[in-house]
């Protein structure tokens, strides 16, 4: 019964990827690789047939509020559940994940030191991420996003570049200082979830269904939990962790982290923020668009004068990202349609980024702009590649990004009033300073003269590292050209997130 | 027809740019280029067909009752942000969207096969003609697009073809700023069509649903064309600092149109965008992509014309450019700046065309639709001529390779294909019956004068100076000193090779006949026919004015003189601002560099450093502080503990003491 | 004049806080034990002293005497064991310098 | 009232302990503060035999004056040349540690002099007849399970002698 629901195997297969890595030999690359790859690709498929056959139960008229529930008593005193269950969205997520995880595998082929080590942790991580997103129990939920966090610890600290401790230390501090104001919060719908004479319950669903916090107590859960699950999605005073973590994070890290963990904070935003305290969603909304709005611009501004190609792309995940939570605030179905778009968008897109990155330096042994220069003719494919993920990034038509920002536009400039409307116009600006700092990287990085004459001699992208890219390009592209049934599936799934925000005007 | 051969149209292009993007790096040139070629032929010859369908075929969709008709060919769904707002994909055939395609698919056609000349010795050969068809593509869907949103996405994908191309040779940093500035430039003033195009359809997908709109998506074209009345009505209460809202977006949705087009003040990316190779200045920057915004004005005209207001910012921001555009052309040394100069001047020729074409709305809607009719006209045969000119261009700078006119003179004797037919080409942009610009431009002039004579007599000026910096250009390059170094072995100019020739002389023949094309037959703002006439005043005026300035261009360049530097020593003020082009791209860079860069992003990197960064620091900071401090007394030494013990107790002692007294 | 629980209480007292000034103020190790033995010593005379003037008739203050006098003997034992050692080693018995094992 | 000679018994040995303790603690060579530590030990023991504590009197000579005084000199004559002196630790920490101990000793002394049961008795009425206690007496303590008697601490106590021996030897064996 237990194992007879699909969604358990999301966390299965991850802890049997752990101990199948932890009977291989620890430089025994072969086998290592080997329960890699299987496991992930095991994985691509488990979540690509999950949205087949999620696609296909809707169609057959499922209107469930989220499919393959299940529920089994984890810790009775607490009533805390193991309960899982999908939306579209969810759904979409594990998707991502998938594709992340499995790009990642093969952009790390050669890390070094302790590969053994790195994968056990790098699944550990991903253990997290997947049992995130099946939980719709929020202590468990809670407890997969501590296990999704602490791994970054190591796998920074250790195999990380640059100030790495200093920068394990800092991303790790602060975003455990999220999830204490997380847990507040947590703890406090808790409480105060259920009506009198039921027992208390961890259950979303449920909780949303009582609809019984009062609002005094809404307006104080609301900040603590969006401040929480903000801090993880670079939200403006509390991104600072965001631009040194990237930056010294290995690659198949950066792209896991900025690829799905950043999602985690706005997935978290509207799953347990917007839809269980749906008034003070309304009430404070304002706050936070005025924090987010400033994310974007402040982001895009800041990446433009940076000279390390992982901090241009950190702080253009805090653009991007703020542009998911300011989607999000906007609380009516088609911005928060973008905001998921723009997840998803963003996880493909950032994830190329790192993973080009972290070829080139593996190649130059520098991330410094300035002292690279007309990679695309050393190494055209990677530069292609570059510069495709750029396009994405300043939102081409026909990449995902475009996709995700006008949804988010048109849907945010529903709201009539000033306030709104400044700062719309303040993100769609966004679109500009982002084209100019994307086409100044490429341009002095990718075209131009060669600028190191040693560059000469390297070499162009080895097989894994392009199954890794093309995998990501495939789905940027694939988003890009045909949107409309993702969409559709988000849409539907933020029915109750939005029925729930209208009774509470 | 069915939709096959439009969705052909789209396909075709499309797919070569994924075959030669993805294959072409395991083709031969010689593969890649043939394919490049056959398929735009083949793109060519479905767009005639398509063109000439609609045309003359008489088919009651097409034309009904003598009115020619919209009709959307396909319109499939692409992306719904809500019921209200669904972006399709289609393809809309009308006069103007036909006449386009007709234009582009020659054009392209005909640089296609220049370039197999052009290009030949250029690395990343396949890679060139990959972007050339993504463009194609881009600029195809951009002008069958059914609604606005579908213009947008086609609007972006040809400023990304436009930039792939101009930083084609992508190792020469001239190239590659230059493209990023066109990008980015254009980008910015697609930001305000995208505001406007937020603002319009926010407005109009919230006109009731059982109302005049019904429940049509609210970007369609046919849909906002169709109801420009009702529109104007719905939004009538709204305001924006004094204006209305939909004056607003629509001048919103024109500024995106003057970063395409290169109005003044965002003309700055054009002349830049010639460090492009010559071909694609010819395609791109001459003849499609930068007329883009003059179709997106004549493609919503209906609107623009409830809004009078917009029109005629339109008018003056057409006006200015004109003018400054030819000012500036009259003493620029690059041969490829002067014609992006001469560009930007006829393409705001065509926007006052337009924004003139309405007339003072005395009683009710009232338009004259001679200047957008004349705009369509002029935008055909500018197309051609156009790509006539920087094609010669080409062929120049392939047989001296240099830009610069001063290393050129002379040439007549050398490179008689090329002379004639760069002469055919001045004299059409001059105005000189009966090459094909003297008819468009007399409309033109024509619908100026019935708007006001203001902009007519402005205008006029403008095409006297555009007939002098034309033959100014072509005596420098033709006439004027022969330059010794052709005298010299192995440096002898000569005619380009048969693949650039050829589109020469087709496009030359084409200048020369275009002008008798019964254009208001085919393409009118209400689908109606409009019997072209010669205005005779203005004719003769506008001939008159020609000759003068082409007269006065044989006196000043046609042999070595020292008139000219004495015209420049005269008025060095002004020569050298208008060498300077009046100094936009230094603003420019103040603006961008000095301000935006180094005040505004480098403050906030610094703020993000220090402030953001050091409160987190320094909340570590703190912490590590006290703990540092409260180590001490964890310090391990026993004889500390003891100390604090026993005083503990004391001091325990004594409350305990205390308590029980 | 009776010699009374406080006239054997008060030499103890000294003796202990002058156990606590030697155990705090000196920097030898040899000499922190011997104020130790000080404190020591004055605790088992009060238990000597409390078992006889409040208890006469029983002897737990002595036993416990006792037993404190075995454990402080082997406990000297050691101490002077690691403090010889730790001379050995490090040719020093300064309390202070005696810090290998901290860091 | 107690004999006379009980009370000079008394101050004489008061005084030498309460002398001798201070210079303990004060003197700046180590094998003095150990001397004066012996005649602590023996008037401590003075005080026991006094209180009518014979065994524990001679336990006391025997095992602290005897034993661990012998250790103490040995310990220092290994580790100390023989002229050195003790260093106090820095300046404040004496001065700290002697307002401490001051006060301490004050508070204490107080603390003794408000204490109900203090007066209460005098050695005599306490020392009459049945108050010494006999070898056989304190034998049977230590070797019966009944109450008030000891043989488990007893044997915990001889287990901790042995495991001291067998520690001392092997923390202080060359290696």
């Amino acid at each position: 019964m237990f194992f007879g629901n699909i969604l358990i195997w999301f966390v299965v297969v991850p802890i049997l990827m752990l101990a199948g890595l932890a009977l291989c030999g620890q430089n025994n690359m072969k086998a290592i690789r080997g329960v890699m790859v299987t496991c992930s690709t095991v994985l691509l498929g488990m979540s690509i047939w999950l949205v087949c056959d999620f696609l296909a139960q809707r169609a057959a008229g499922n209107q469930a509020e989220m499919l393959w529930m299940d529920s089994w008593m984890w810790y009775k005193p607490l009533n805390i559940h193991l309960a899982v269950g999908v939306d579209g969205i969810s759904v979409l997520m594990l998707l991502l994940t998938s594709i992340i995880v499995f790009a990642g595998t093969f952009a790390s082929w050669k890390i070094n030191p302790l590969p053994k080590n790195f994968f056990l942790w790098y699944s550990l991580l991903s253990t997290g991420v997947y049992g995130f997103f099946i939980s719709i129990d929020m202590f468990t939920m809670f407890m997969f996003y501590e296990v999704a966090l602490i791994p970054m610890y190591l796998l920074i600290g250790v195999w990380g570049t640059g100030r790495k401790e200093y920068s394990a230390m800092k991303l790790t501090l602060m975003l455990m200082g999220g999830s204490a104001f997380l847990m507040l919060g947590l703890l406090g719908i808790y409480w105060h979830g259920t009506p009198e004479g039921m027992p208390h319950t961890w259950n979303i669903l449920e909780i949303s269904h009582y609809g019984n916090i009062d609002y005094g107590w809404q307006n104080l859960l609301f900040v603590f939990t969006f401040v929480g699950f903000g801090v993880l999605g670079a939200m403006f005073p509390f991104h600072t962790w965001s631009p040194d973590g990237h930056a010294c994070a290995p690659t198949a890290v950066s792209m896991l982290h900025a690829g799905v963990l950043m999602k985690l904070g706005g997935y978290g935003c509207f799953r347990i923020a917007i839809f269980l305290l749906p008034h003070a969603a309304n009430e404070l909304a304002w706050i936070f668009i005025i924090l987010t709005g400033i994310s974007i611009v402040y982001g895009a501004f800041s990446a433009c004068v940076q000279t390390d190609l992982k901090y241009i792309n950190a702080y253009s995940s805090v653009s991007h990202c703020g542009m998911v939570l300011f989607a999000l605030l906007m609380l009516n179905t088609t911005a928060m349609t973008g905001a998921i778009l723009q997840m998803l968008s963003h996880g493909l897109m950032t994830a190329l980024f790192f993973a080009l990155i972290g070829m080139i330096y593996g190649r130059t042994h520098t991330r410094d702009i300035r002292q690279m220069g007309g990679l695309m003719k050393i190494m055209p494919y990677l530069g292609v590649c570059y510069m495709i993920a750029g396009f994405a990034s300043l939102g081409l038509p026909g990449m995902s990004g475009f996709v995700a920002e006008m949804t988010i536009f048109f849907g945010s400039f529903e709201h009539a009033d000033m306030f709104h409307r400044i700062f719309v116009i303040a993100a769609t600006t966004s679109i500009v300073i982002t084209a100019v700092y994307i086409l100044r990287v490429v341009g002095k990085l990718i075209l131009g003269p060669v600028q190191d004459e040693h560059h000469l001699s390297l070499t162009d992208a080895t097989w894994w590292e392009r199954l890794s890219t093309v995998t990501l390009i495939a789905c940027l592209a694939g988003i890009g050209f045909f949107p409309n049934w993702l969409s559709e599936t988000i849409q539907h799934s933020f029915k109750p997130i939005v029925d729930a925000l209208a009774m509470a005007i | 027809m069915s939709v096959t051969l439009p969705i052909l149209i789209l396909a075709i292009p499309l797919f070569m740019f994924l075959l030669l993007g993805i294959g072409g790096v395991k083709m031969s040139r010689k593969l890649a280029g043939i394919l490049g070629i056959t398929a735009l032929g083949a793109v060519a010859v479905i767009s005639y067909y398509v063109a000439f369908t609609y045309f003359f075929s008489g088919d009651s969709l097409f034309i009904d009752d003598g009115v020619r008709q919209q009709c959307q060919m396909f319109d499939v769904t692409w992306l719904a942000f809500t019921d209200r707002m669904v972006v399709n994909i289609g393809f809309l055939l009308d006069p103007i969207s036909a006449m386009m395609l007709v234009v582009i698919t020659t054009i392209s056609f005909m640089v296609h096969l220049y370039s197999w000349g052009y290009m030949e010795h250029e690395p990343g050969f396949q890679r060139y003609y990959a972007f050339l068809a993504l463009f194609t593509f881009s600029m195809l869907g951009l002008v069958v697009a059914t609604n606005i949103f579908q213009m947008y996405i086609f609007w972006e994908l040809v400023g990304v073809s436009s930039y792939l191309l101009i930083g084609f040779f992508y190792k020469l940093p001239s190239a590659v700023s230059a493209s990023k500035k066109a990008f980015i430039v254009t980008r910015f003033a697609d930001l305000f069509m995208l505001i406007g195009i937020l603002v319009l359809s926010y407005y109009v997908s919230n006109a009731p649903a059982d109302g005049p709109l019904g429940s049509a998506s609210a970007f369609n074209f046919q849909m906002l064309n169709n109801n420009a009345g009702v529109i104007a009505n719905t939004v009538v209460g709204a305001t924006f600092m004094s204006g209305s809202v939909l004056t607003w977006a629509m001048v919103l949705i024109f500024v995106g149109g003057m970063g395409k087009s290169a109005m003044l003040p965002l003309h700055i990316w054009l002349p830049d965008a010639m460090e492009g190779p010559t071909p694609v200045s010819a395609l791109i920057h001459a003849a499609t992509m930068v007329v883009a915004g003059v179709y997106l004005v004549a493609r919503f005209f209906p609107l623009y014309c409830i809004v009078p207001d917009s029109l005629t910012f339109i008018t003056i921001v057409g006006a200015i450019t004109a003018f400054y555009a030819a000012v500036v052309a009259c003493t620029q040394i690059d041969i490829k700046r002067v014609l992006a100069f001469s560009t930007i001047s006829q393409i705001a020729f065509m926007m006052v065309s337009l924004g003139v074409a309405y007339n003072q709305p005395i009683e009710g809607v009232h338009y004259s639709g001679l200047g957008y009719m004349a705009s369509m006209f002029h935008l055909f045969t500018h197309a051609m001529f156009k790509a006539l000119l920087f094609l010669g261009a080409g062929a120049l700078i392939h047989a001296v390779h240099s830009n610069d006119y001063t290393k050129m003179g002379g040439l007549r004797k050398y490179m008689p294909i090329t002379h004639w037919t760069f002469l055919i080409g001045c004299l059409a942009i001059a105005g000189i019956p009966p090459f094909s610009g003297f008819f468009s431009k007399d409309e033109m002039l024509a619908a100026m004068y019935n708007n006001h004579w203001f902009w007519g007599a402005w205008m006029s000026m403008v095409a006297g100076l555009t007939a002098f910096y034309m033959f100014r250009l072509y005596y420098l390059i033709f006439w004027w000193e022969e330059n010794p170094e052709y005298k010299k072995e192995g440096h002898k100019p000569h005619d380009a090779p048969w693949q650039m020739s050829v589109p020469l002389i087709f496009l030359a023949a084409v200048s020369c006949v275009a002008g008798f094309i019964p254009f208001g037959e085919f393409v009118t703002y209400n689908g109606e026919p409009y019997h072209i006439h010669l205005e005779t005043p203005v004719a003769v005026t506008s001939i008159v004015i020609a000759l003068l300035a082409i007269g006065l261009a044989t006196v000043m360049y046609a042999k070595k003189n020292p008139l000219p530097a004495k015209f420049k020593n005269a008025m060095p003020g002004l020569w050298k601002a208008a060498h300077h082009r009046f100094y936009w791209d230094e603003i420019y860079q103040f603006v961008t560099h000095k301000i935006i860069f180094n005040i505004i992003c480098r403050s906030i990197a610094w703020f993000d450093r220090h402030v953001i960064d050091g409160t987190m620091n320094a909340l570590a900071y703190v912490t590590n502080f006290f703990s540092v401090k409260i180590k001490g007394m964890q310090s391990g030494y026993v004889q500390a503990y003891v100390l604090w013990y026993f005083a503990g107790a004391l001091v325990l002692a004594v409350i305990t003491w205390i308590c029980l007294i | 004049m009776d010699l009374n629980m406080l006239w054997y209480l008060v030499p103890s007292v000294i003796m202990f806080v002058a156990g606590v000034y030697g155990f705090v103020t000196r920097k030898n190790m040899i000499a922190l034990l011997i104020s130790l033995e000080l404190m020591l010593n004055s605790a088992d005379l009060n238990f000597v002293i409390f078992n006889r003037f409040l208890y006469p008739g029983s002897m737990e203050g002595m036993v416990f005497t006792l037993f404190a006098i075995a454990i402080a003997a082997a406990e000297t034992a050691i101490a002077i064991a690691i403090i010889v050692n730790i001379y050995r080693k490090l040719h020093s018995t300064e309390i202070d310098e005696v810090d290998k094992m901290k860091y | 009232m107690d004999s006379v000679a009980n009370i000079i018994l008394y101050f004489v040995v008061a005084l030498i302990v309460v002398i001798f303790s201070v210079a303990t603690v004060m003197t700046r060579k180590i094998l003095r503060a150990a001397t004066y530590l012996l005649f602590v030990l023996i008037g401590t023991s003075i005080f026991y035999f006094q209180l009518g504590y014979q065994f524990l009197g001679a336990v006391q000579i025997a095992v602290y004056a005897g034993g661990i005084m012998v250790l103490f000199v040995f310990a220092i004559h290994l580790t100390h040349r023989p002229d050195e002196e003790v260093a106090y630790l820095r300046n404040h920490r004496r001065a700290i540690g002697a307002t401490v101990s001051v006060l301490g000793g004050i508070l204490l002394v107080l603390a003794l002099l408000y204490m109900p049961l203090s007066h209460e008795a005098n050695l005599m009425s306490c020392l009459d007849g049945s108050a010494t206690i006999s070898m056989k007496e304190i034998g049977k303590a230590f070797t019966g399970t009944e109450k008030f008697q000891y043989l488990l601490p007893f044997e915990a106590i001889s287990i901790l002698l042995l495991a001291c021996i067998i520690g001392g030897v092997t923390v202080a064996r060359k290696r």
